[in-house]
């Protein structure tokens, strides 16, 4: 399972006959293939910066990139608050890169690091067939540039990030709740919301607007 | 049924037309499609070619002017709660409501920030049918368990 | 129509301008509620629609009538627990939704699982695609009105759940995948029934094909309605069918071929007309092929004997890390997102549904449509609200 | 389509021909309160607790379903500590319970507890007579089982 992944981005890199990759990176990915099923509790060590795809981020907009991860085959960039959209622009763009589609965007709350909230973007290639996933890192009350220009897929994502988490988006054309109602407090997926809400919010709310109904 | 609902002596006269009255409602319970979630596939299934609701009278009808009976068939949750009770409110009079699965029974298998925990909650039901979601069968059951219900009812007698 | 004749005749009398006509005849937008309780909206979905006479100018789509706080709930369930809520997600394709769970908890953990439930996995997460697609045309063609194509789906749809019932014990909520394998080995005399619906299966197919395939109404209220193109749609965030029905190849079982996709031999179902009739007729062949994948998956587990659950610990306590795992459900990518801090429940797990993703897209399709085509539209992108809400 | 064709109707009459065909086949549909359906064995209904050859019942009061259940439906009751525990109540509510069998499967007993009947007529009037006790848990379902069992 954890081998495929890589084994997959390898192969259509050959097959499409790319730029030549370094034969370093292409031996890890056989070794990590090739490496016995029953042992994939522990994860091979793999050198980042052989991956052809760290390479290319690396070589061209480094400076964004924070941090790389690798972890079950999958590519996680830490990247800077300021660089999403612009690196989204590039990983778009780019030929050897080319992803063309914005799987998801998901937000995570981590309430006792010092930078709490965490953008996750989740990226795919239709024609390279390639994964990616992109971080960023946010402070309590930090925005983070919507990547609506690139994907127009992120209106909707963001939307829900922003109605579960709080998170906002700068420059994003309508940010509003999408799956609570408008009128609702709070944002359930924040680690110190209660399972069933505030007590008895929920039967408030219910009573308040069942209310207005019954005049019919 | 108006000024002389449940006003008349109870006697052999009025014993016989509830009966009649009766006999009309229970075999044309005509359900408003509340279909939200899983059970409401179950529901449709039921409505179809193995099952066959209309062998009983139920005809599903997409509107509540038309309907006598609600089927609530899935997860209400709080942001439904006002629209079930409004659609609720425009059901002619008599109106049943049957509760079908777990969802909309009590709810606590998502018990949660946003759903309704029990449909009883927001309008008053008179069957419950347990399953998550139920046989279609079940819901024939429920069925069955309300035409019982309304063959019991007092229609123009005390 | 008509105002394209109107204005063509304003031109000829070389005096009315299409400008001149806008200012005298004043239209105004007029707003349509629809939904969250209505028939064709499939479940509860609410569309708010701007109407310039029958034409749509805009649409607003409200969801989360149906939002049930899966990914909150998934933070207070241990991994084992949260399986039978996925079941609840797309209610009309089960194991699909099992399926796209525990291989992200696999994935995780690094569990292998044995071949032998690879392929009972295989086989009902097909079954299952067939079933989902069965109920989308019944629906879609009871939309549009054609009553008898629903009866005859629910028919061979009832054959699909009798299987699941004897495998699994449930028709629609299974709960027969689990981390490691499935619940149970398949119960005898499975084999022999399966075999025999996809024996039955295609000449069934064919009875939709002539009933619909190529009726006028069916053509007209379908082709070229709605009509986006494979960029716009990728764009979108359009997955599963409806991108194949604007002619892209994608389909995770060849992308990424998790579990045993890559050992069967079937084709990808992609059509080129990129509208409602094109993803109809996806969705057609991919019951088809489905059908072939099943019939092999029965050839191969005729022979293939062995444990159908890999050794799993009894606390199920993934190491640290996130994973993203993703499978091809009958509606589209459907990936788990799973964020573990080492507990034996989830930190976080986020749920990227197909068809919330399908449903952002509808705006766009149906504007400048006449209001009884959001139906078709609606119909054609197969969206179940218990997934889109979640 | 051709002009041919549309006057002919060919498009339509295909469609009719198959729904007239039909029309002389068996019916499929099943009359439900006079012919029932026989769930499955492995068919998912309402749950019931076990007895041993003796007519104990075969539960040791571990309270591993209850832990296992992913809704907590279940509530065992026991009394004393250790080898002395003993079944006071065993509650399930059928209002809750997500009939996915996860208790049954989590049962250490040999032989199981608590088995999974394919019981499935269990709609009430009231909502707390959805609770089932221990009583109401040993009901034998085997009587309405033979009743449409051919």
């Amino acid at each position: 399972m954890a081998g495929e992944k890589e084994k997959k981005v390898s192969k259509g890199e050959v097959k499409e006959e790319r730029k030549p990759k370094a034969p370093a990176a292409e031996e890890a990915a056989k070794k990590k293939a090739a490496a016995p099923k029953d042992e994939a509790p522990q994860e091979p060590q793999v050198d980042v910066d052989t991956l052809p795809l760290v390479k290319r981020v690396k070589e061209v907009k480094g400076e964004f990139i924070e941090d790389v991860k690798y972890f079950r085959g999958e590519i996680t960039f830490l990247v800077k608050k300021e660089g999403i959209v612009d690196l989204c622009h590039f990983l778009k763009d780019d030929s050897e890169t080319q992803f063309d589609f914005l799987t998801e965007v998901i937000g995570t709350h981590y309430p006792e690091r010092e930078k709490p909230f965490e953008v996750v973007y989740h990226l795919y290639s239709t024609s390279k067939k390639h994964r990616v996933r992109l971080k960023v890192q946010l402070a309590e009350d930090e925005e983070v540039e919507s990547v609506f220009p690139v994907w127009r897929s992120a209106t909707w994502y963001e939307r829900e990030v922003y109605d579960m988490l709080g998170i906002r988006f700068a420059n994003h054309p309508d940010l509003k709740r999408i799956l609570l109602p408008d009128d609702w407090e709070g944002h359930p997926l924040r680690k110190d919301y209660p399972l069933q809400g505030p007590p008895g919010y929920r039967e408030a709310w219910i009573k308040a607007h069942c209310a207005s109904t019954n005049k019919l | 049924m108006g000024v002389i609902e449940r006003k008349l002596p109870d006697n052999a006269l009025t014993q016989l037309i509830d009966k009649v009255v009766n006999w009309a409602r229970r075999s044309s319970l005509w359900p408003m499609t509340f279909g939200l979630a899983c059970c409401a596939i179950e529901m449709m299934a039921a409505g179809a070619s193995r099952y066959d609701f209309d062998r009983f009278g139920v005809i599903f009808r997409a509107t509540p002017r038309q309907s006598d009976v609600m089927i609530v068939a899935g997860t209400v949750t709080v942001k439904m709660a006002p629209v079930l009770r409004k659609v609720y409110d425009q059901m002619p009079e008599p109106r049943w409501v049957i509760s079908m699965g777990t969802c909309a029974n009590t709810g606590k298998n998502f018990d949660t920030y946003h759903v309704v925990q029990g449909v009883d909650q927001i309008v008053p039901v008179d069957v419950y049918v347990p399953g998550c979601p139920p046989r279609p069968e079940g819901l024939m059951y429920g069925v069955i368990l309300l035409q019982e219900k309304i063959d019991k009812m007092k229609v123009f007698r005390k | 129509m008509m105002e394209k004749g109107l204005m063509d005749k304003g031109s000829v009398e070389g005096q009315v301008t299409e400008d001149l006509m806008r200012d005298t005849l004043k239209t105004r937008e007029m707003w349509l509620n629809m939904g969250p309780q209505h028939p064709s909206t499939h479940g509860v979905l609410r569309l708010i629609l701007a109407l310039e006479g029958e034409r749509i100018v805009d649409t607003e789509i409200v969801i989360g009538y149906l939002h049930r706080g899966m990914e909150k709930l998934a933070e207070a369930k241990t991994y084992p627990q949260f399986l039978p809520y996925t079941d609840r997600l797309d209610y009309i394709s089960s194991h699909a939704m099992n399926f796209g769970y525990v291989l992200a908890v696999e994935k995780l953990m690094g569990i292998e699982v044995p071949e032998r439930a690879q392929y009972i996995r295989v086989m009902m997460a097909e079954l299952t695609r067939i079933s989902s697609h069965l109920i989308w045309l019944a629906t879609h063609a009871l939309d549009i009105g054609a009553m008898t194509v629903f009866l005859y789906c629910f028919r061979e749809r009832e054959m699909i759940l009798d299987l699941f019932e004897m495998a699994c014990g449930a028709r629609l909520t299974t709960s027969y995948f689990r981390i490691g394998g499935v619940a149970h080995d398949l119960p005898d005399g499975f084999i022999e029934q399966a075999r025999e619906f996809c024996k039955i299966f295609p000449k069934k197919a064919q009875d939709y094909d002539d009933l619909i395939l190529k009726n006028r109404i069916w053509l007209s209220r379908t082709v070229n309605v709605a009509k986006i193109s494979g960029e716009e749609g990728l764009n979108l965030g359009l997955t599963g069918p409806n991108i194949r029905g604007s002619g892209v190849y994608w389909d995770i079982r060849k992308d990424e071929p998790y579990s045993n996709y890559d050992k069967l031999d079937w084709e990808i179902a992609v059509e080129h007309g990129c509208d409602v009739y094109a993803r109809y007729l996806v969705r057609l062949k991919e019951m088809r092929e489905s059908c072939k994948i099943v019939s092999q998956c029965l050839d191969i587990l005729e022979k293939l004997d062995g444990p159908v659950m890999a050794k799993v610990p009894k606390v199920i306590k993934p190491p640290e890390g996130e994973v993203y795992a993703s499978v091809e459900a009958p509606k589209g990518e459907l990936g788990f997102y799973i964020v573990s801090d080492g507990s034996p429940k989830p930190y976080r797990l986020k749920i990227r549904a197909p068809s919330f993703a399908n449903l952002i897209s509808v705006p766009t399709m149906v504007r400048g449509h006449m209001v009884a085509d959001v139906i078709a539209v609606i119909g054609s992108i197969d969206v179940v609200l218990g997934e889109v809400d979640r | 389509m051709g002009l041919v064709q549309k006057v002919l109707m060919k498009d339509l009459l295909i469609g009719l021909r198959r729904t007239v065909t039909y029309n002389y086949q068996k019916a499929i549909t099943m009359q439900y309160p006079k012919e029932k359906w026989t769930p499955y064995p492995r068919f998912r209904g309402v749950i019931r607790l076990t007895h041993d050859e003796e007519g104990n019942l075969k539960c040791i009061a571990c309270g591993m379903c209850a832990r296992a259940c992913p809704v907590g439906c279940i509530t065992v009751k026991t009394e004393g500590k250790g080898k002395e525990r003993k079944l006071v109540d065993f509650v399930i509510d059928f209002g809750v319970c997500l009939f996915c069998g996860l208790c049954v499967e989590a049962c250490p007993v040999k032989g199981k507890a608590i088995e999974m009947t394919s019981y499935y007529e269990a709609a009430t009037y009231d909502r707390n007579e959805m609770i089932f006790d221990i009583n109401k848990l040993q009901a034998d379902y085997k009587a309405w089982e033979r009743s449409f069992k051919k």
